[in-house]
């Protein structure tokens, strides 16, 4: 279990916690956080690989990722400000009328 | 090498070209249909270019490990752009600002791109470029208060698809050390635990995009919460793109005997699972949500063929399903103007608008499955490929599921020619020319496919 | 007059009409109906010259579209003329301007919808007679079901939407099942001629395996024993022709009925030789059951669209025995049968909707027509003589035929040892003929004879009614007094069929003269 | 030589024109048409009967093919042998002379033409049956038979009881038919052909096991029994009178009945080598005689007692048949055929006269008012009681001398016949009495009105009578022109001679003794009639219902059959098939779609919940099995 193989097994856990944190947490802000921790446990892991192998492509992916998450962020950020407009809460259990 | 990039990129140039100009009769509050106006323009001239280019064969090889355009890259950005084409003249009259069409083709473009791409790179960029303009589009303009809770959940489940997707990339660039396709093609079947998990994580990424059983909740939610347009839309394109988005990766290599298996396992129980909740269902977007869920478990179906039919059959199906979703779309926004969707609408459509009905029965028949029209070809070349590569049995199981699939397909076309109910005002709502336009020009395609199905299906052969 | 284009135009045409009636602006004026009546007569001209012209040994070639539809598929749209198919053709060439003739003054008759589905109905139906591609066979086979659907749909009586949908559904499981085994066909082909090929030439010549045939042959006998439908798949029956409008009815009991007949011949028996020899006997007791079942329940039925709807359920069941008989006079009385059926069922539901239409519900409780309407009273006399299979009618031909060539086919059985069931089968059949005479002497009891009470105004038949039966009775008393210059007609394909059929039996000489049946000994006790 | 076609074909086109055009034609032409073309048909047949005679050779004739394959091969083809000249003669002569008295009596009858046509498609279907040259022409004629005499008994359709006579003749009849068919079909499993002269042929060189030639042989007799009213098919004939009288006189009397008896003589190859089979025939025949002849006696309707002693005068035919004697069963056939007719013409014309009373409880008393009617009738009785010079008396003792001397007939069976015979000459004398003498109990409206029947029906009586005395006369000449077709050896040596005095002389005995018992018991002592009613008491009532024959079959099989129908199919197994294909199905559909539709919670977080469930279950199933 060398260096490398620790550090993908350990992106691979803080994975599983961000999407543990998506489904566990109730707070609209913190779904969010745990969205971003997730992208972040998968640039660890190409950074990781980029070094081990020294190859570029890993490299340039993490900005690539960097760039996608912000502009979702961005994204989640204006519909969240609706939604909370019109509910006044950040509890994720609110939004529920859309069922059946 | 310059003019190719010029040329090989061709459409998705006029699309940014499109968004650029959208931008600025935004800025200067320019007239509001012009944004209709101009994206149809520039969807036509792509379609024209990539149609000219795939007569006369034309297939170079950009950027060698990240854009390639080949025939299958031609034929699958003249399926999405077509499709693309096609609603933006029906959604010609709803949709009021520049903002729509800006989103509408940078989506497109999306699209385009996840079709060139020859590395993951630009597949994962051309994924987000897909997704994040459709979160948008789904809240712009007077969207009903549900669309942003609808939104909402989409972005979320979008995003974790994302992440698994990347996750999996990853776990592949550790195994083979780049990440372009081609390579990633050749190891998938090494064999070893890490390139399965890896396979599978993708795999499930793209199920959840494409709203397979066990990761389909925020389809319905996500269909129901919008105006009929966007749903069009979330159904045909984005589908269709994310399909071939995995035909772009699995192209026709023939995936290990445990892929295979979850994914039987999973198409087969999302056929059941859409087929049979679509029944109770009272709302037409609710229904064609739970439909799209069963389509996406045929299409996916296609995946386990072994004989090298999945390209065309898959491409075949895509194109088929999208463009009856559209029209489906279509001529249920002309039947019932406004935003009420509720099945009950539909009574006794055919005493007052004949031909929509029509339409929208022959539609609605076609995703049935009911053989002269185009979706049972379809459906056809899918159990075809699937049997030939020897998985009887699961066929099998499909083919009860399918069945199941008729009824409420049938419960529409009921509805459509029921003569009970008095039929309401007949007025035509406004702007409906725009529409009748799109209908026709979509129909034209559907009865091609209809009459001459032989001429698209050697097309596709020689991908 | 034989040649490749009116094979053609028999198909198209119907289809052309089709298209022009939504074009057709003004409701209400009788021009739709003029223009649906005179496509389906130029239909019914074009079949019968083709019918007339063609004798057994015409060869294939000349009466035979052949234009590649999806190439790569092996699928081209192939319709074409043989001995198995030419009754059919007229059948339903004929039925067609009979069931608008009788419907010309009802509500439905003019409205464009009605017409048009009646149109794509024979366009279809025609398709899959004439079709000679499996898969353009498949096609059609389900293409049928909509314009079906819809017009149970739209002009069918008060639960018509049970109605539409278990009729829809339930023929849908058969397709289903059909579809796998074409499939599956469509695969066998590939591996053996090296690329995807639905011709039936092909498909006749490959070489199936035991467990392919097995699959293939219940998926078929399934798909067509409820087309029928035969006993155990008849439920959708009494619901459909119950709920659907007289046209409907009749053409679903005289045309589609059918087709169920015709996959049997057309598909289980040449696709599945060895398999069919091997389950002929229990399909024969399947459409003994039914004969004797549908017979039974007759005999009760105080409603006479009932009555009649089972009565098809006993005489599909003949059809379904001579067929798997196996032997040449059972199948030329399956196929007369077909004809003479699916006259005298469609004549039956459209006499029954004249009375309807003059006398609205209370048609029900209507006796002693013989008083009103004498001529509508003989007409109907002659339509039950023909489902009771009396001499001089089709009927008898056909029964006889089939009692005939069953009887032979089930002392030869039981002379080589296979076994009682066939022979046994064939005997209670006989009874049948008992069982139908009783509920049809019944049904004309009801509605012909008794009291005439005074004031229930009546109007005969006039003279548009009485052409369109004509053709009808027609086909009743040529086939049953002189039926040989038709049997020319269906003879080569007959032999070809009990030709593959034989061949794959133990190769049997015919019976020989002095037979040592294990029951008796060659001289006294 | 092709005349021989238009034989059935004459009375076809009458039917075609009676039955298109009649009612617009005027009376007196509808009848013209009816009556002619069978004196017509009457007329050929005479001449191909001298051409026969003077020829000796049958005269055959194939009009086309009706059905050819390659296993089998059926023609449309007419034979006129020796047998079928007897049997067209009967039919054309005795019904053009019935055509000729229904024109007087159906006179005043509103649907005039409809009558005759349908009569005349009767002379054709029977004229079919007796020329058909194979079982298969037999067998048209024979149903087609069926057809026209369920048309003619529900004639006067308005009364619900005369379609039910109809309706039962019809399906009664269909019965046998089906003993016929599979008769025909096993005879063709061996002799490959369906023409009498093959089958005849082949079974007289090779016979396949005696089981066959038996089960044949008792198909077919039960096929002749359905139509020829016998014991286990007869409960349809007493219903039959219905009909006009004419009708019964014609078809149930004459010629329809007794096709059973040609079909046996027609296939007398088959029966002379299935011994079981013709002793069968015979004591059938035998106990259909003697019950036909109990049931006689107990009748009030006058046309009932004729219906039951023409069940058992064919009994007798059948018994001679079973004897081997079939040509002795062809000659009684003919005599029966005459007297027959105009016994049942002469009710006919009594009934006529009485404007349709048929209970003879409510005449008497009549020979003076129709004295004409009276004396036919008297002639047409003596002649079937079997007195002397009558034409009966001939042909009965023919077949009551081979019921002795045949090789399986014995002193058992003539005995029975010999009883049977008294007793027809009992309720025949009875019959008269009660009607023609004794006080007239007939009401005093009807009795202004009686009228000796008109010209029309009166020549026809007379004529009939006339033959039924003469005919008799030719036997000796009448089997021996059969004796080609159906000859046997007649029994040898002049102690038969001695012995058949002896029987002639007992038959007479038999004959008178029941006459003078009738007059004694009928004429004198009405009285001691009741108390000899009340003392038989149950076998009275069990006789005069017919032995519950009816009863049984109405309530055992129709019933039964309409039980299961009404309440097991239609209630029981079509509602189970009914709930598994279709309730259960959709259902269980239904029920299932609102369950999945549960799973849309609403929540976001169950929605990722499932996604990570799912890839859980996907990633563990994926990496183990790697």
């Amino acid at each position: 279990m060398d260096r490398y193989q620790f550090l993908v097994a350990l992106a691979g856990l803080i994975f599983t916690l961000g999407l543990l944190g998506v489904v566990i947490r109730r707070n609209l802000l913190v779904v969010m956080m745990c969205l971003e921790i997730m992208l972040n446990a998968v640039v660890l892991s190409f950074v990781t690989t980029a070094v081990r192998t020294q190859s570029i492509p890993g490299v340039a992916m993490t900005f690539f990722i960097y760039v996608a998450a912000s502009c979702e962020v961005a994204l989640a950020m204006a519909i969240m400000v609706i939604l909370v407009r019109r509910r006044h809460s950040l509890d994720v259990g609110t939004f529920q009328d859309l069922k059946g | 090498m310059a003019t190719d990039l010029i040329y090989g990129l061709l459409p998705e140039h006029l699309l940014l070209a499109l968004i650029l100009v959208l931008m600025l009769v935004e800025i200067f509050h320019g007239d509001r249909k012009l944004g209709g106006v101009l994206f149809t323009l520039a969807a036509a001239a792509g379609c024209a270019v990539l149609a000219v280019q795939l007569s006369n064969g034309y297939t170079v090889n950009l950027v060698p490990t990240e854009i390639t355009i080949d025939r299958f890259a031609l034929i699958a950005r003249l399926v999405i752009l077509g499709c693309g084409l096609i609603l933006g003249i029906c959604s010609l009259a709803t949709s009021s600002s520049c903002k729509f069409w800006m989103l509408l083709a940078s989506s497109l473009l999306g699209a385009l791109t996840i079709m060139d791409s020859a590395g993951f790179i630009s597949l994962f960029i051309g994924i987000e470029m897909l997704s994040l303009p459709a979160f948008a589009m789904m809240v712009s303009g007077d969207g009903t208060s549900s669309a942003s809770e609808g939104a909402f959940k989409y972005l979320v489940l979008s995003s974790v698809a994302t992440a698994l997707i990347l996750f999996g990339l990853s776990l592949v660039y550790g195994v083979t050390g780049s990440l372009s396709i081609s390579v990633f093609m050749a190891t998938v079947n090494a064999g070893g635990a890490q390139s399965i998990a890896a396979t599978v994580i993708i795999l499930s990424g793209f199920f959840l995009k494409a709203a397979v059983f066990p990761f389909h909740a925020w389809a319905p939610d996500a269909y129901s919460s919008v105006r009929i347009h966007i749903t069009a839309f979330l159904a045909s394109v984005i589908k269709a793109a994310v399909v071939l988005a995995l035909v772009r990766i699995f192209s026709t290599i023939a995936l290990s005997a445990e892929v295979v298996s979850v994914i039987i396992v999973l198409s087969v129980a999302s056929i059941f699972y859409g087929n049979t909740t679509a029944i109770k269902q009272g709302a037409f977007k609710k229904l064609l949500a739970y439909s799209s869920i069963a389509h996406a478990g045929y299409m996916m179906f296609a995946l386990i063929d072994s004989t090298g039919g999945r390209t065309e059959a898959l491409l075949y199906y895509a194109s088929v399903y999208a463009l009856t979703t559209i029209i489906a779309c279509a001529c249920f926004s002309l039947i019932v103007p406004g935003d009420r969707d509720d099945l009950g609408q539909l009574d006794g459509a055919f005493a007052t608008h004949p031909v929509a009905s029509v339409l929208l029965a022959l539609c609605v028949l076609s995703m049935a499955g009911i053989p002269p029209l185009p979706g049972f070809l379809a459906k056809f070349l899918i159990f075809k490929s699937v049997i030939a590569s020897g998985h009887i049995t699961p066929a099998v199981i499909a083919f009860v599921g399918s069945y199941i699939g008729v009824i409420f397909y049938l419960g529409i076309v009921y509805r459509l020619f029921s003569t009970a109910s008095v039929p309401a005002e007949a007025g035509e709502a406004a702007g409906s020319g725009l529409v009748w336009s799109g209908v026709f020009l979509g129909s034209v395609v559907f009865i091609l496919f209809m009459l001459v199905p032989g001429v698209f299906h050697s097309l596709l052969l020689t991908v | 007059m034989l040649n490749p284009t009116t094979v053609l135009a028999l198909f198209v045409l119907p289809l052309a009409f089709a298209l022009i009636l939504p074009v057709m602006t003004e409701r209400g004026s009788v021009l739709p109906r003029i223009v649906t009546m005179v496509g389906m007569l130029g239909v019914l001209a074009l079949s019968v010259t083709i019918f007339v012209g063609y004798d057994g040994s015409t060869d294939p070639q000349l009466l035979a579209v052949n234009v590649p539809w999806i190439a790569s598929l092996g699928v081209n749209f192939h319709l074409g003329v043989d001995g198995m198919n030419i009754y059919l053709m007229l059948l339903t060439s004929l039925l067609f301007p009979v069931v608008l003739a009788c419907t010309w003054k009802t509500a439905h008759a003019d409205k464009k919808l009605y017409l048009g589905l009646l149109l794509i109905m024979e366009t279809s139906l025609l398709g899959t007679f004439l079709s000679q591609n499996l898969m353009l066979f498949f096609v059609f086979w389900e293409a049928v079901l909509i314009p079906m659907f819809i017009l149970i749909l739209t002009f069918g009586g008060e639960n018509r939407r049970k109605a539409a949908m278990t009729f829809f559904m339930y023929t849908m499981v058969g397709s289903i099942l059909l579809l796998a085994a074409v499939i599956l066909l469509g695969v066998e082909s590939l591996h053996q001629t090296g690329s995807w090929n639905f011709e039936f030439s092909t498909l006749y010549h490959l070489h199936l395996s035991t467990t392919v045939q097995m699959f293939v042959f219940v998926a078929v006998v399934l798909a067509c024993l409820i087309k029928c439908p035969v006993f155990p798949f008849h439920s959708w029956l009494p619901l459909a022709y119950y709920e659907a409008p007289a046209a409907g009815t009749a053409l679903m009991a005289g045309a589609m009925s059918k087709m169920g007949a015709f996959g049997l011949l057309k598909l289980a028996i040449p696709l599945c030789p060895q398999v069919s020899v091997a389950f002929a006997p229990t399909i024969i007791l399947l459409a003994v059951i039914s004969i004797l079942y549908g017979a039974v329940l007759a005999l009760r039925q105080q409603d006479f669209k009932k009555l009649i709807a089972y009565s098809s359920l006993s005489h599909m069941g003949y059809i379904v025995l001579g067929i798997f008989c196996l032997q040449q006079s059972s199948i030329h009385g399956s196929l007369f049968q077909i004809l003479s059926h699916g006259v005298a069922v469609a004549g039956l539901f459209l006499m029954l909707d004249l009375l309807e239409q003059r006398l609205g519900a209370s048609y029900k409780q209507l006796n002693a027509l013989s008083i009103y309407a004498p001529r509508l009273a003989v007409t109907l006399m002659l339509f039950i003589l023909a489902s009771v299979a009396l001499p001089l009618t089709s009927g008898f031909t056909s029964e006889f035929l089939i009692l005939f060539g069953g009887f032979q086919h089930g002392l030869q059985l039981f002379n080589t040892g296979n076994g009682l069931l066939v022979l046994v089968c064939v005997i209670l059949a006989c009874s049948g003929m008992v069982l139908g005479a009783g509920y049809m002497l019944r049904f004309a009891r009801a509605i012909l004879y008794g009291k005439a009470n005074e004031e229930i105004g009546m109007k005969d038949m006039n003279l548009r009614e009485t052409i369109a039966f004509v053709p009808l009775l027609a086909i009743v008393v040529i086939i049953g007094i002189w039926p040989y210059p038709v049997m020319i007609k269906a003879q080569n394909a007959v032999e070809q069929l009990t030709a593959l059929a034989a061949g794959t039996q133990q190769v049997q000489a015919l019976p020989q003269t002095t037979t040592t049946l294990p029951i008796g000994g060659a001289d006294g006790h | 030589m092709n005349h021989l076609m238009l034989i059935p074909l004459l009375p076809l086109v009458g039917f075609l024109i009676n039955g298109l055009i009649g009612s617009r034609l005027p009376r007196w032409l509808v009848s013209v048409i009816a009556c002619g073309l069978p004196a017509a048909a009457f007329a050929l047949t005479i001449g191909a009967f001298t051409l026969l005679r003077t020829t000796g050779t049958p005269i055959a004739e194939t009009l086309f093919t009706w059905v050819g394959a390659a296993d089998i091969k059926v023609d449309v083809a007419l034979y006129f042998d020796q047998v079928s000249a007897v049997m067209c003669l009967v039919v054309t002569g005795v019904g053009t002379l019935i055509h000729i008295y229904s024109a007087g009596y159906m006179s005043h009858d509103k649907s005039f033409a409809r009558y005759f046509a349908y009569l005349n498609l009767f002379l054709f279907f029977m004229l079919t049956l007796v020329l058909g040259k194979n079982l298969i022409m037999l067998f048209a004629g024979w149903e087609g038979v069926g057809l026209a005499s369920y048309l003619l008994i529900g004639f006067w359709f308005e009364d619900r009881e005369k379609t039910n006579a109809g309706l039962k003749a019809f399906v009664v009849n269909r019965v046998g038919d089906t003993g016929f068919v599979l008769a025909a079909f096993l005879i063709f499993y061996f002799t490959k052909t369906l023409d009498f002269q093959g089958i005849n042929g082949y079974f007289a060189a090779t016979q396949p096991s005696l089981l066959i030639m038996n089960t044949i042989g008792i198909l077919l007799l039960f096929g002749a029994c359905g139509k020829s009213a016998q014991i286990p098919l007869h409960v349809w004939l007493p219903d039959a009178m219905a009909g006009p009288t004419p009708v019964s006189a014609l078809i149930h009397a004459a010629t329809m009945v007794t096709a059973g008896v040609y079909l046996l003589s027609r296939m007398s190859g088959v029966f002379l080598h299935a011994p079981l089979a013709m002793d069968v025939v015979a004591w059938g025949g035998a106990l259909t005689a003697f019950v036909g002849a109990t049931m006689g006696i107990t009748q009030y309707n006058i046309k009932k007692v004729l219906a039951y002693s023409t069940m058992s005068q064919i009994g007798y035919m059948f018994m001679a048949c079973g004897l081997g004697a079939f040509d002795a069963g062809m000659f009684h056939l003919y005599t029966h055929a005459l007297f027959k007719a105009c016994l049942f013409l002469g009710a006919g014309a009594i009934i006529h006269a009485l404007h349709g009373e048929e209970d003879m409880r409510k005449m008497g008393g009549l020979w003076r008012k129709i004295p004409l009617t009276f004396g036919t009738f008297l002639f047409a009785s003596l002649a079937l009681s079997g007195v002397p010079p009558f034409a009966g008396f001939f042909s009965k003792d023919e077949i009551l001398w081979n019921a002795w001397s045949a090789p399986n007939g014995s002193p058992a069976i003539w005995a029975i016949g010999w009883i049977a015979a008294g007793m027809t000459a009992f309720y025949m004398t009875r019959a008269i009495i009660m009607t023609f003498f004794g006080e007239s109990n007939v009401p005093e409206k009807v009795e202004a009105g009686i009228h000796e029947a008109p010209f029309s029906m009166a020549s026809v009586l007379v004529i009939l009578a006339a033959l039924s005395l003469v005919g008799g006369f030719i036997g000796t000449r009448f089997t021996g022109f059969l004796s080609p077709v159906l000859g046997h050896p007649v029994a040898e040596g002049a102690a038969a001679g001695g012995m058949e005095h002896i029987l002639m002389g007992a038959s007479v005995a038999i004959a008178a003794c029941g006459i003078l018992l009738g007059c004694f018991l009928y004429l004198g002592k009405r009285t001691l009639v009741e108390k000899i009613r009340d003392a038989v008491g149950p076998i009275y009532r069990l006789v005069s219902n017919g032995y519950y024959f009816d009863a049984f079959y109405y309530k055992v099989v129709v019933r039964c059959v309409d039980w299961v129908s009404e309440s097991v199919l239609a209630k029981v197994t079509e509602t189970t098939f009914n709930f598994v294909a279709i309730e259960l199905p959709s259902g269980g559909i239904n029920m299932v779609s609102r369950l999945f539709s549960s799973l849309q919670t609403g929540n976001v977080q169950a929605y990722v919940l499932y996604v990570l469930l799912g890839l859980a279950l996907i990633l563990w199933w994926g990496v183990a099995h790697a």
